[in-house]
């Protein structure tokens, strides 16, 4: 009984520690533009946006289990539709949002179809060519998009009202549309479409036959997804305020993909660890080496991949883990009391049937894993 | 129901009791901790089986042993310690596995499974006619155990049935002329008739190679029927040991232990 | 489990946050600083003092287009040989490095590091057209000169509302320009096929020659576009073959240049006249191709390559090789890049020793008032000159012809100011 | 020249732009098909191993000599490249070692232009300049040379894989490597041996192309996304896939480029992709890749 207040007790003190992180880092949030000089500021917005495609590209790759090397022409999907629309159409900032992120929702549901009969590989080519082709396109729809001169727009402009900065007003905006996104990111995952896209995404017959809508799921992920990131290059459209075919390249979807995995992937705050990473590590290579800061930022790049291969996110948990494992070691006859299944009697055997933890539950997935050392493999099929 | 039961507790060849030997081992993935302090010994070309509920450790003890899971304790192959040893180090010294689902190269044919096999003997540096002779009389040897092999011969592996997977994946352990041949759930998935005959191989194999045998098996029935001794597991820990017979006979244990097969041979 | 994401989260923002606070702990902006007195009271100082000035420049180093990241080297060579003789007017050249990837939001990102951390006198040089572009808005309100982008767009000639920004090169319009009348003069009766990088500069150029050479007997029969990212131009060569055009206008990056070149050797079906543009020009590109299959190409230029024998003993590109040598040792003088920085950055001393107050407000005065300025790296007959109503300093070109192994000047410089008038929008 | 041998001509040409797209297809196939994981990396090893080249034969060197030694090199190279920057994510998830290429790729690149710079470089031919007419088209023999070599090369790949032991343990080790491990295969060799096989198939790649490419950085960058796509449409698994997956893209690319208006040369590139994607649609395993075996 005590142990069990204890625990409440414990829970409720680690529940109020998390609420006041969680209020600080929000009080940190709203006060950084305060704080911080303006082109710091910007920094942090586009952190921000990056974080926004990084959390869409995550519910694809990190839940949905499927690799797309084209988010960067999702992400000039939605900065050119709000720059077509600021220049051409004269909406005013806030009506390109749900445009682009419809179009780009269509957009993603249009290329959900296809990617159901493809897995792995070649759905990361099918993605990437779309990300290849799209800039000729756009130069080639010369009369909409501007052509390979790009579109100049204007930028988010603060009202009179509020007395912000120029900076500190497009820093709360992304920064309203980053926190709902990501909140819609988590509830996401959280619902039942959640739940059936990691259960796909962990053994996909075996969701099948649970009755999960497999199809369904996918097209759906994608289509947030895509979404995701369509949001996030209307965001940039607003920050940056100029559009070119040259900006989003296939470097630009390569980027985003790596930016998640160094982030980490299936983890809700691993995009904003990506994001800051992609925004931030360039300029600090070129402080290490101005004669080739490429290679500074490759070796970054494996760097971090090896001392945390499941992401920045995962680092923690990995330090946490090898510590613990240090502590096993430590304390091996230290056992926990579990539920002996032994019956009373004690037969003649030369061994002692002693009480033992029901490690049951453990060994199936353990088996499945493979052996240490064993190469990565991919799907075959 | 006929089943192969003669008694072999006394034909136990001992000449050697010490050939494998397991102390205190203790092995797990990450964190979870599956065996609790081991302690058995095999004897040379001697049929052991291990047997338990599922999630006892038998299949860990099993990886143990040819290294594909850390362990801790000390296990020796005549002598020699396999633990710290990677798997293909523990196959070199003459421990053969067959790993739980069989593990056939689906791509390959049949032959070149049997082949990949003979690899340590066909390396790079023993390429000699005498090699390659002694290659061919092995597979022809295998062939003979399991004639069907050599009906599928040019097949691929993936398009065998279960069985003939589970006899290919053996024939390729032999095919290392293993000193100790380790085999985990051979009767997972396969029919009765298919599974008897499996057993019945294994028994032939074991009786005229002299091959220590070391059986995990969920149908303690069939596997007490081939084994000279028996280990019963139970949450990574011995609690039975003793003469295959005196196991099977004793109805009390087994039903305590080895729970639904123990039953169903009563009522069979 | 909820709570500890949260609290993940939480931690993570935070730790953004100090990255960022650590990554520079400078704070406060937009405390200009203003000249004192005078006839420049109220002007911007920022940057400059008696002693020293401070430039930035904003240059892909890395990433697809890094083979322009080596203009800095040249810039920063001048920079440094002009230091070492008592500076500009007495102040010392401080001149900071950006890369941007040829990214245009890092573009925006290290042109704001420049003007609000560094806060340098004035962005000496974007490079690249987008990357120009994603800034010239800013750079305007912050009313921070851009002097000679690196980049020979028309349209930072044209635009009328961006007056802290100005080019330096030749623009396109001009260069094509310049072949149209040479073609008019010499094949009036030429047809031409275009092979051409479809991006601005390809288009600009292509754009202009078309106009250049509306109403006349010389017109444009085939035209075929490649993509930077294209591994190779040998299928758009193949198509342009079947046109059978008397000329090729090739307006081609470097690599492609190269390949074209070859292709067009390669084809013994098809001898048109190869006019090649200013870009791909540099003896470093023809030298891979072997000069015996390069004889009697065209092209035109304004400034002197280093790789071309003729100007071994000029003092100017003596004085360059020396520069480079000691101040820039890993950069290779022979390199076209390089001397185009060296010239640039030369160009903006005459434009610094010409401003009225030393000033923001000077420059961007000084750099749009320039009457006849010689430049030493530059051709003779080739001058600076920008006015009311003309924002394009250079605009004249001399035609070359390559024999033997190095190119061959021919016919007067051309202005094309006097020959096309003045470039509108 | 009629509209035949025109359409024959720009054939002969989309063939050659496969063949260099085959080329380096081959060398990707090689390395996914050992180690399950695709090297974004293979078109930078492949540039890097031509500066290789064209330092030796800068430096004096005979072609001929210093073609070997480069592939000598580039095998031990591809070899280290495992050891040293795969091995240490081996076990990690697959999206983590093909970052790791990434990461690789940019390196390289960056570090060959900081030793070479990105000036154009001229790399010797080595085959005979000029070519021979066929039904009025003129092939070049550098053409012919580079679609020669690479499908000797291709025959050698089915040869060693096939006809070798080497062949079958690298082949048991890419369908189970933990069987293979059972059977007493050293399996971190073999992989090594996988990178070592593709450096050197990749680096021929680069010698074959650089003459009609150019060398330079950046040089393999645009072959890589072709080879790609070459790749995907042989199935990822077959050398001879990716052979006429290369050729194929080649030719489509060439001839919709040519002859297709709306499409032209600037959107030429999505042709083959399209093919691809039609392709895949019908066949998910690509033209030539395995169809889907249960593991048991």
């Amino acid at each position: 009984m005590s142990t069990i207040t204890a625990a409440l007790g414990s829970d409720r003190a680690r529940r109020l520690r998390a609420a006041l992180t969680g209020l600080l880092a929000a009080a940190a949030a709203v006060g950084a533009p305060f704080y911080f000089a303006p082109f710091q500021v910007f920094q942090l917005t586009m952190v921000l946006l990056y974080a926004v495609a990084l959390a869409g590209l995550n519910l694809l790759v990190g839940f949905g289990g499927q690799i797309s090397l084209g988010h960067g022409a999702f992400f000039a999907a939605g900065a050119y539709t709000a720059a077509v629309m600021l220049d051409r159409y004269d909406t005013g900032h806030l009506a390109t949002l749900p445009v682009a992120a419809a179009g780009c929702f269509v957009l993603g549901l249009g290329f959900g179809v296809p990617a159901l009969r493809l897995r792995g590989l070649y759905l990361a080519l099918v993605t990437l060519s779309f990300a290849v082709f799209l800039p000729p396109l756009l130069k080639r729809l010369q009369s909409v998009t501007g052509g390979s001169m790009g579109l100049t727009v204007d930028k988010l402009e603060p009202p009179a009202w509020s007395g912000l900065a120029e900076d500190q007003w497009m820093y709360f905006a992304v920064l309203a549309v980053t926190a709902v996104v990501l909140l819609l990111a988590r509830n996401l995952l959280r619902s039942r479409v959640g739940r059936a896209l990691l259960a796909v995404r962990d053994n996909e017959s075996a969701a099948e036959v649970m009755g999960v809508r497999l199809s369904l799921h996918k097209t759906l992920a994608f289509a947030w997804s895509a979404m995701f990131a369509g949001v996030a290059g209307c965001l940039y459209t607003w920050v940056i305020g100029f559009v070119s075919p040259d900006s989003f390249s296939f470097v630009l979807s390569i980027t985003l993909l790596a930016g998640l995995v160094v982030g980490g992937l299936a983890s809700l705050y691993g995009p904003l660890l990506g994001a800051a990473f992609v925004m931030y590590v360039p300029s600090v290579s070129q402080d290490v080496s101005e004669a080739a800061p490429g290679v500074v930022f490759g070796l970054l790049i494996i760097a971090v991949m090896f001392a945390a291969p499941t992401g920045l996110a995962g680092l923690p948990g990995r330090v946490r883990g090898a510590l613990a494992r240090r502590a096993t070691r430590a304390a091996t006859l230290d056992r926990t009391p579990g539920a002996p299944s032994a019956p009373g009697a004690n037969p003649k055997s030369l061994a002692e049937p002693g009480p033992a933890a029901v490690l049951t539950p453990a060994e199936p997935a353990a088996v499945d894993a493979d052996p240490v050392g064993a190469p990565p493999r991919t799907e075959k099929e | 129901m006929s089943e192969p039961t003669t008694d072999r507790t006394e034909a136990t060849p001992g000449a050697e009791p010490d050939f494998l030997t397991v102390r205190g081992l203790h092995a797990g993935y990450g964190q979870a901790r599956v065996l609790q302090g081991l302690d058995f010994r095999v004897a040379r070309g001697e049929v052991c089986a291990i047997l338990g509920p599922n999630g006892a450790g038998k299949t860990t003890t099993l990886r143990a042993l040819c290294g594909m899971v850390r362990g801790r304790g000390s296990v020796t192959l005549n002598g020699t310690e396999l633990l710290g040893r990677s798997p293909e180090q523990t196959a070199r010294i003459g421990v053969a596995h067959v790993p739980e689902g069989r593990g056939t190269f689906n791509d390959l044919t049949v032959e070149e499974n049997l082949r990949v096999g003979a690899h340590l003997r066909t390396g790079p540096r023993r390429r000699g006619r005498a090699e390659r002779a002694a290659v061919a009389a092995d597979l022809e040897r295998i062939h003979d155990y399991f004639p069907r092999l050599r009906q599928r011969s040019r097949q691929a592996a993936g398009s065998l049935s279960g069985g003939e997977q589970q006899m290919l994946a053996i024939g390729r352990a032999l095919m290392l002329r293993p000193s100790l041949l380790l085999l985990d759930e051979p009767s997972l998935g396969l029919a009765p008739l298919v599974t008897r005959e499996l057993f019945e191989i294994i028994r032939a194999v074991n009786e005229e190679e002299g091959t220590t045998v070391v059986v995990v098996e969920q149908n303690a029935q069939l596997a007490l029927g081939i084994a000279h001794r028996a280990h019963v597991l139970e949450a990574g820990r011995l609690v039975l040991s003793g003469p295959a017979a005196q196991i099977r006979e004793d109805g009390q244990v087994a039903e305590v232990y080895l729970g639904v097969s123990v039953r169903s041979r009563k009522a069979g | 489990m909820r709570k500890t994401t949260a609290l993940r989260a939480a931690a993570a923002a935070t730790a953004a946050l100090l990255t960022a606070t650590a990554c520079s702990s400078q704070r406060g902006q937009n405390d200009q600083s203003t000249a004192a007195g005078g006839a420049c009271k109220g002007q911007q100082t920022t940057g400059i003092t008696d002693k020293t000035i401070k430039l930035g420049g904003v240059y892909p180093l890395s990433g697809p287009a890094s083979a322009y990241g080596t203009i800095s080297k040249g810039v920063a060579a001048y920079f440094k040989y002009v230091n070492a003789q008592g500076g500009i007017d007495g102040r010392k050249v401080e001149f900071v490095v950006r890369d941007d990837g040829y990214q245009p939001p890092k573009a925006v990102e290290e042109t704001r590091r420049l003007v609000e951390q560094e806060k340098v006198f004035a962005v000496f040089q974007t490079l690249g057209t987008p990357s120009t572009a994603a800034v010239w808005d800013y750079l305007g309100r912050q009313k921070v000169p851009q002097p000679f982008v690196a980049t020979g767009a028309s349209v930072w000639g044209t635009d009328d509302r961006h007056p802290w920004t100005i080019g330096w090169q030749p623009n396109y319009v001009a260069e094509a320009r310049v072949y149209a009348k040479y073609l008019k003069d010499e094949r009036p009766k030429a047809k031409v096929a275009v092979l051409y990088q479809n991006d601005d500069f390809g288009k600009d150029l292509l754009g202009g020659f078309k106009k250049a050479v509306a109403g006349s007997g010389v017109k444009v029969v085939a035209e075929e576009s490649y993509e930077v990212t294209d591994p190779s131009v040998s299928a758009q060569m193949a198509s342009l073959s079947r046109s059978k055009a008397d000329v090729l206008l090739d307006v081609t990056t470097p690599k492609f240049g190269s390949q074209a070149l070859a292709a067009d050797a390669k084809d013994t079906e098809w001898n048109p006249l190869h006019i090649l543009n200013n870009v791909a020009s540099s003896a470093a590109v023809l030298q891979p191709v072997g000069f015996k299959n390069v004889q009697g190409v065209v092209s035109a230029t304004y400034f002197k390559d280093p790789a071309d024998p003729q100007w071994a003993d000029d003092p100017e590109v003596k004085t360059y090789r020396d520069a480079l040598h000691r101040y820039a040792p890993d950069a290779d003088p022979a390199n076209q890049f390089n001397a185009y920085g060296w010239a640039v950055a030369s160009s903006l001393h005459k434009a610094l020793d010409a401003m009225k107050c030393p000033t923001r407000e000077g420059l961007r005065d000084a750099v749009r008032n320039l009457k006849d300025v010689k430049v030493g790296m530059l051709l003779p007959g080739v001058t600076m000159s920008t006015g009311p109503g003309d924002a394009f300093p250079l605009e004249t070109m001399q035609l070359m012809r390559f024999k033997g192994e190095r190119w061959q000047l021919f016919g007067k410089p051309v202005d094309t100011r006097e020959e096309f008038g003045p470039l509108t929008k | 020249m009629n509209a035949v041998t025109d359409f024959l001509r720009q054939v002969v040409e989309g063939l050659g732009s496969g063949a260099v797209y085959a080329s380096l297809a081959l060398a990707l196939v090689l390395i996914h098909r050992f180690t399950g994981i695709v090297n974004l990396a293979q078109g930078e090893l492949a540039m890097l191993s031509t500066y290789v080249a064209w330092q030796l034969v800068a430096s004096g060197m005979p072609f001929w000599l210093a073609l070997p030694v480069t592939l000598v090199v580039s095998f031990a190279g591809g070899m280290l490249v495992e050891r040293i920057v795969i091995r240490p994510v081996q076990g990690a998830p697959e999206l983590t070692v093909v970052i790791v290429t990434v990461g690789l790729f940019i390196f390289v690149n960056a570090m060959a232009g900081l030793i070479w710079s990105f000036t154009v470089k001229d790399f010797p031919q080595p085959f005979p300049d000029g070519g021979i007419e066929m039904a009025g088209v003129r092939v070049d023999w550098s053409t012919l040379g580079i679609i020669g070599v690479v499908a000797v090369v291709m025959g050698l790949l089915y040869l060693l894989f096939q006809h070798t032991s080497v062949g079958l343990v690298m082949r048991a080790v890419a369908c189970n490597p933990s069987s293979a491990r059972l059977s007493g295969i050293r399996v971190g060799r073999v992989l090594m041996l996988g990178w070592g096989l593709a450096a050197t198939v990749g680096a021929l790649s680069g010698v074959l192309v650089a003459p009609v490419l150019f060398l330079e950085p950046n040089m393999m960058g645009g072959v890589l996304i072709y080879a790609f796509a070459a790749a995907t449409l042989g199935g990822f698994d077959s050398p001879v896939g990716a052979v006429v997956g290369g050729l194929f893209v080649g030719v489509a690319e060439t001839l919709t480029g040519a002859y297709v208006d709306v499409i032209g040369a600037d959107l030429k590139v999505g042709v083959p992709l399209v093919i691809i994607l039609a392709v895949l649609l019908v066949r998910p395993q690509g033209l030539f890749g395995r169809a889907a075996v249960e593991r048991a």
